[in-house]
């Protein structure tokens, strides 16, 4: 592997991200999955880096899930699309900064088609203007969340309290990362690094110390894939991609796994609890898991925030483990303290599907 | 005559051009933007189909234009071509110029950038390398892994650049299916212990001979044949390259690792012509080349009376067709003196 | 094990180092035109048993030379033998003996394996 | 002088072999099943007798056969058989008459010389010498014939010898020294005491006057008797042992025993009755076409002999029973090989010398390679009621011309047929047979059967004589089943198919299966007859070549086939007809690759005579097969 190949792809593979006032919008699923995420991403931007991120209360679904798994048309989905640009126009910000993978990809996607066919950005103002009297702008700029603490992630590291390194040998850890479908593979030009060798995440893993690990199936799905896990019958299909990922990965004994997609960490976290469930496998060392973070998650960390308040305990694999190789101070005894009381979570009942 | 014709591009196309012009009776200069006259042909060590050494075509090549009617100009790339009342002004990039009754244009190709397939992760997994590259292994009569040990499994990917639309290039580049089986063989020869898998999208056999040889390849060598191209190379952690492709006979996705992946680059239009064709506005086609006045009995002429086309900056040729293309350019340069005159 | 209502799907994919080409081995060491199949489907297009089923020779040669030699052992005993394939076969593969062969060898790693 | 130690070895030698032979014979008759013992019985005590004793005459000594088909190679045979037969019977008699004694020791027959040196000087003794020194000349003629032949066969006039293994080299020796040796020592004797005929005695006169005659004698008497009892000893170790084999097989074959479809006795006598002359190997087309030169029914014997793995030997070959015609002997080489395909591979067995005089039976291990085959896909049909069934056949799907010229004939001539096999049907059976897979071949069998049976026809008539043996031979049908030729030769005689003479020129190449296979030689000649003009060519009937394309040969490579069909096309175009005629689907598609003279099926040659266009009404005469009484099922 020649990394000075890979430097010179993501050289030609670098994107524009605003660097102020951005109009963020979360993401459907990870409030649910990894609330802790999104609370993280606003603390960062607000609190560390001093910007302005404004957050809409009449933001809906993009609806890209429902594009996705086959059941908005896209039409549908376009003037819904828009109808969050009107809120953005409206709240005075031109810089739209999605939380969710799959939104980044459908606004890509539904601006690339405007740009190409202006007759249809037409249709959709007309309608939008019809049904709710907004009218809207096209965003300056869009980036993802991730693209936002990849612009930022030097500023991050020299505030860092803690680097992805194992405190006990010194080494770098061991870091895969894992980008959302949606990132890049469509608009490779619209991902940092391009959808080949995404850089956006590895940018991160490398700023803050840690080591990224390129195995030969990091192009693969998580295993999410919408109808795949909707459908029960199809789940299969689905625990199956995740499981060729980490048959892949395990050779490089990797320490973490690191995510910029709502479903991703969600699955590759969950399944191999269930692959554990059906066949007895762990992927981690020490018979455990690989943990599964989303890249605020391991801002956050490196920040040194709170474990808890970043909705650590939400995991399926537990990050203890890993958190005594970085060194992390943390208590604990307050996993599973909601409001001052610890309530146990059997794991079992998050998995009564 | 003692017309002044200038050719530009001194591989295969235009020394042979060059060397038939100047036994036509005419006054040759020879124009080559690097130091040595013979272009892709210094990059080949042996030639399909019968695998004779490109040297020897060089010889010949050397022989035709080594006379005193051919100033062979090298070093020089010629930036500007104007057309002033059928007297042609042509500057170079350092800026000297000369003039000339007719130029024959025989930039030729260039090899397709083959990184520009990052799947295929070319200049970055060490052993993924290209045809031109497993030349040169040849020329040394040494097929070795970046380590230096010997490949024991080593695929062959042809359609690099050619056929895909994901690069612009909606051509065949033609020549990269034999040199596949070609290149197939000769690793067999060097390394008997060897596999070699070929991943075609169509076995192109055109040529004479072509196919004999495929047959060959298949039951002498014991060449395996895939029908599928390869749609993503990883590496291992082994340094082993794993290559995923669709068995499309077989109707299933297939990987396998290989030691060495081979990538069958396929030809386009070369720098030095896209630069001429934009400074003297000779036109190209959709597939990039040069366009020829008529695709049946006007290939070697261009837009511009007095610019002839040579060779493979028209369209894909191999050696011999592109030795008779170049010749075809001498009776057209004669038609137009003489309908001129 | 909790029921889940599923399970982990088998991977469709040729895993191409870890297959048994023995058998594609055996056939072509004693039946080189084994080797010159350009995969036509002449054979499978004229076979009196594909009037029947969804056997094809074709595919079943490639299934061989993949080591895929499950689905080949259960479908291989539909040939009849007739030999309209081999007048048809433009690479004059000897196919009766392909097959023969490969019905051979499977039988054979049976026995070894007893 | 009544004995001498040198008689030991021979006495030792004779009596061994005599013991053996019977010995072997017991093991054969009781491994024969009951009815081939009840055959045998009958056959020894009935009029076969007379039968076998002429035929043992006539092939095992005169060898009539080769020297019908090869004059320099049966007078080898008959010289060394016929005459030592007769030196055998006359030396008896000799030693009878001109002994000490009435019924005397063998030995004293074979070395009377010795024991009676002074014999012979004049009169009835003198003419009686003379006559066994003519005989001894015989052999040694015969002999010399032998010796040129092993060190160049093409002086009797065959391509191909037989290649040997050590011990036959050595009984082949101690054959050869036999004669001369008794040539030398009679010769030193008779130039000691001054006697002998005009060969021994010119010889030994000739000796003796440079050579010491009464002393070189005694060894070449020793000589003599050791290559005899060498000889007796080796023979049974040896392709000799055909010799004696094959007066059993002689016995059996004349008493009906037949080679059927399975491994016993009469298979393993005989495979010990071949006696590797080679008739077989210059017969085949593999041999002189394609270059295959170790895969005869000689090898293949001999293979199984020697207890070896001769599965490659058993499926390289085309079955076209070109050997069975020439084989001196009279073995059913084809059968014997089918019995082979079906027993599959075989693990070689390494036996001690002592193991092989009284080998274990030939049997054939029951564990097939074949693997496992499953029709079951096969579906049900209900097949129309009909007269005439037509079966068409793999192949002739192939060469659609003779289908569709089929279909003009059955119209012209108001048959009521129905195409079986129309939309493609399923294979006869035959080619599975001809791999050694009869169980499964029964099952397409029992498919076909079955639709025969539904569509209540009283007649089958098929284009492919590999369908046409199989039906013949294996179907158990209530029908009759014709071939097209057989067919169309019954229309044209009953006249309800009406033909032009075309003015061409045609040979008629006889397919193995029909001709050789199922003894149809004369109709489709016949046919021919009718309407064109049929030369003759130098492989007519029993004789006619094999076109290469055989389903038989499952592993001949695709160059050698084609070389077989241009010598086979090539001899049967020598007098370039019009048409090279055919009555095969296959041998039509494979003759038609490699010639550039026309090949047709008759079929399409009758198609093409057919005088009018006519239409089922205006038939003049209905065929008879439509007049049959129609027994349905």
């Amino acid at each position: 592997m020649k990394i000075e190949g890979k430097r010179a792809i993501w050289s030609e593979y670098q994107k524009e991200i605003a660097d102020d006032r951005y109009f963020y919008v979360r993401s459907c699923i990870r409030q649910n999955f990894f609330p802790g995420s999104e609370v993280a991403f606003l603390r960062i931007m607000r609190e560390e880096l001093g910007k302005d991120v404004y957050e809409h209360p009449c933001h809906t679904t993009c609806s890209g899930i429902g594009y996705h798994g086959d059941v908005v048309p896209v039409e549908t989905a376009m003037t819904v699309v828009a109808r969050q640009f009107a809120l953005m126009t409206e709240a005075g910000y031109k810089n739209y900064v999605p939380s969710c993978i799959t939104s980044f990809g459908l606004y890509t996607e539904i601006l690339e088609t405007w740009h190409h066919f202006p007759e249809v950005e037409g249709k959709v103002r007309k309608q939008l203007k019809k049904a709710t009297g907004r009218e809207f702008e096209i965003p300056e700029n869009l980036a993802h969340a991730s693209d936002v603490i990849y612009k930022f992630r030097k500023e991050i590291g020299a505030k860092a309290k803690y680097k992805l390194v194992n405190k006990n040998t010194g080494e770098p850890l061991k870091v895969v990362d894992h980008i959302g479908c949606h990132y890049s593979k469509m608009f490779p030009l619209k991902g940092v690094g391009g959808a080949e060798y995404p850089y956006v995440l590895a940018g991160m893993i490398e700023e803050w110390g840690g080591q990224v690990i390129d195995y030969p199936e990091r192009r693969h799905c998580c295993g999410f894939g919408f109808r795949q896990y909707l459908v029960q019958a199809n789940r299969g299909f689905s625990i199956a991609c995740s499981k060729q990922k980490f048959e892949s990965m395990q050779p490089y004994k990797p320490d973490m796994i690191i995510t910029n997609c709502p479903g991703c960490p969600m699955f590759l976290d969950r399944w191999q609890y269930v692959i554990n469930e059906m066949e007895g496998k762990t992927y981690g060392c020490n018979g455990e898991g690989i943990p599964v973070f989303t890249y605020e998650e391991v801002a956050g960390l490196v920040l040194g925030y709170d474990p808890w308040d970043l909705g650590l305990q939400m995991h399926q694999i537990d990050c203890e483990p890993l958190l005594e190789k970085i060194g992390y101070e943390y208590d604990p005894e307050k996993k599973y303290e909601i409001n001052g009381t610890v309530t146990k979570i059997n794991s079992h009942s998050l998995l009564n599907i | 005559m003692n017309k002044h014709i200038v050719v530009i591009g001194a591989g295969v196309a235009g020394m042979e051009a060059a060397g038939q012009l100047s036994n036509a009776g005419f006054n040759v200069s020879l124009v080559e933007k690097d130091e040595n006259t013979g272009g892709h042909l210094n990059g080949w060590y042996k030639l399909f189909p019968d695998r004779r050494r490109s040297s020897e075509v060089k010889d010949y090549l050397d022989k035709l234009i080594n006379k005193d009617g051919i100033k062979v100009i090298s070093g020089t790339t010629i930036e500007k071509l104007v057309n002033i009342n059928g007297i042609f002004s042509l500057e170079t990039r350092e800026g000297t110029e000369m003039t000339a009754d007719a130029v024959v244009v025989a930039t030729g190709f260039d090899l397709f950038k083959s990184s520009r397939k990052e799947e295929y992760g070319y200049g970055i997994y060490d052993n993924v390398i290209t045809s031109s590259d497993l030349e040169e292994m040849f020329r040394k009569d040494k097929i070795v892994l970046v380590d230096g040990r010997v490949p024991e499994n080593v695929g062959i990917v042809h359609c690099v650049g050619s056929r895909d639309e994901k690069v612009g290039n909606l051509y065949c580049s033609k020549l990269c299916c034999i040199t596949a089986v070609k290149q197939a063989i000769e690793i067999r020869e060097l390394l008997p212990e060897t596999r070699v898998f070929c991943f075609y999208m169509d076995m192109r056999m055109g040529g004479a001979h072509y196919e004999e040889i495929y047959r060959e390849a298949q039951e002498e060598w014991g060449i395996n044949f895939i029908r599928g191209k390869v749609s993503e190379v990883s590496e291992s952690i082994r340094k082993k390259l794993i290559i995923k492709a669709e068995d499309t006979l077989a109707g299933r996705p297939l990987k396998m690792e290989l030691d060495m992946l081979v990538l069958m680059a396929g030809m386009e239009m070369s720098e030095g012509g896209r630069i001429l064709a934009k400074s003297a506005g000779l036109e190209t086609g959709e597939n990039r080349f040069f366009a020829s006045a008529d695709n049946h009995f006007g290939s070697n002429i261009s837009n511009i009376p007095g610019v002839f086309y040579a060779g493979t900056c028209t369209a894909p040729m191999n050696i011999t067709e592109t030795i008779s293309h170049a010749r075809a350019t001498v009776s057209d340069v004669l038609n137009y003196f003489k309908n001129r005159s | 094990m909790s029921n889940f209502g599923f399970t982990i799907s088998k991977a469709r994919i040729i895993d191409y180092d870890a297959n048994d080409r023995s058998i594609a081995e055996y056939i072509a060491e004693h039946e080189p035109s084994f080797r010159v199949c350009i995969e036509c489907g002449c054979c499978s297009a004229t076979c009196t048993t594909g009037n029947f089923t969804r056997f094809s020779l074709r595919e079943l040669q490639i299934f061989l030379k993949r080591g895929e030699n499950e689905l080949v052992r259960d479908n291989i005993g539909k040939c009849m033998l007739c030999g309209k394939c081999i007048l048809v076969c433009p690479r004059g593969v000897n196919t009766r003996n392909v097959v023969t062969l490969a019905r051979e060898a499977f039988n054979k790693k049976v026995k070894n394996a007893v | 002088m009544q004995f001498d130690p040198f008689v030991i070895p021979f006495n030792i030698g004779l009596y061994f072999i005599l013991i053996y032979a019977v010995v072997r014979s017991v093991r054969w008759f009781s491994n024969l099943s009951r009815p081939d013992k009840l055959r045998l019985q009958r056959g020894f005590f009935g009029r076969a007798f007379g039968q076998s004793l002429k035929e043992i005459f006539m092939e095992s000594l005169i060898h009539r056969k080769i020297l019908k088909s090869n004059f320099r190679l049966g007078f080898m045979h008959m010289s060394l058989a016929f005459g030592w037969f007769l030196l055998i019977l006359f030396g008896t008699i000799e030693a009878d008459i001109f002994g000490e004694k009435h019924l005397n020791a063998p030995y004293k027959a074979i070395f009377f010389k010795f024991f009676n040196p002074d014999h012979g000087r004049a009169g009835f003794e003198a003419a009686y010498s003379f006559w066994m020194d003519l005989l001894l000349a015989f052999i040694l003629s015969g002999l010399l014939i032998a010796v040129i032949k092993r060190f160049s066969s093409k002086v009797v006039g065959m391509k191909k010898t037989t290649r040997l293994r050590v011990l036959d080299k050595v009984a082949l020796t101690s054959l050869w020294l036999i004669f001369p040796s008794r040539l030398l020592a009679e010769s030193f004797t008779s130039g000691a005491y001054g006697t002998g005929s005009f060969l021994t005695g010119f010889l030994g006169s000739l000796l003796a006057s440079f050579l010491p005659a009464q002393q070189m004698a005694y060894p070449f008497w020793w000589l003599y008797s050791l290559s005899l009892g060498t000889f007796f000893i080796l023979l049974p170790l040896t392709r000799y042992m055909h010799i004696p084999t094959e007066l059993f097989l002689i016995f059996a074959r004349n008493s009906g025993i037949t080679t059927g479809d399975q491994p016993g006795a009469f298979t393993e006598i005989q495979t010990y009755s071949c006696s590797s002359c080679g008739m077989c190997i210059d017969a085949c087309q593999l041999n002189f076409s394609a270059g295959i030169t170790n895969i005869q029914s000689a090898y293949l014997l001999k293979g199984i002999r020697n207890n070896e793995n001769v599965s490659d030997i058993a499926f390289n070959c085309l079955m076209c029973g070109r050997c069975d015609q020439v084989c001196p002997v009279g073995i059913e080489l084809t059968p014997i090989r089918m019995i082979r395909r079906r027993a599959g591979e075989t693990e070689p067995v390494q036996t001690s010398i002592w193991k092989k005089y009284l080998p274990d039976r030939l049997d054939i291990m029951p564990v097939k390679t074949n693997g496992k085959t499953s029709y079951s896909f096969l579906p049900v049909e209900e097949p129309a009621k009909t007269d005439v069934l037509y079966f068409a056949g793999c192949m002739t799907h192939l060469t659609p011309a003779i289908g569709n010229s089929m279909v003009r004939i059955f119209d012209a001539s108001g048959v009521n047929y129905s195409f079986m096999d129309a939309g493609g049907g399923v294979c006869c059976g035959r080619p599975l047979m001809l791999s050694g897979q009869d169980r499964e071949a029964r099952e397409l069998i029992n498919f076909n059967s079955q639709l025969i049976w539904k569509s209540g026809a009283h007649t089958l008539v098929t284009s492919c004589p590999i369908c046409y043996k199989v039906f013949k031979e294996s179907y158990y049908l209530d029908v009759e089943v014709l071939h097209h030729t057989q067919f169309i030769n019954m229309l044209i005689e009953e006249g309800s198919l009406k033909l032009n003479f075309l003015r061409k020129k045609v040979v008629y190449h006889t397919p193995c299966d029909l001709g050789r296979g199922s003894g149809v030689y004369d109709e489709p000649k016949e046919v021919l007859k009718h309407v064109v003009r049929l030369q003759n060519t130098n492989f007519e009937n029993e004789k006619s070549l094999c076109c290469g394309g055989s389903l038989g040969n499952i592993k001949i490579s695709y160059q050698e086939k084609n070389k077989i069909a241009r010598d086979t096309a090539a001899e049967l175009t020598r007098e370039n007809p019009d048409i090279l005629a055919t009555s095969c689907p296959l041998c039509k598609k494979i003759l038609a690759g490699a010639t550039e003279t026309k090949v047709a099926d008759i079929a399409e040659i009758v198609a093409e005579a057919i005088t009018v266009p006519m239409l089922k009404k205006n038939t003049p005469k209905p065929a008879s097969c439509l007049r049959k009484n129609v027994i349905v099922y």
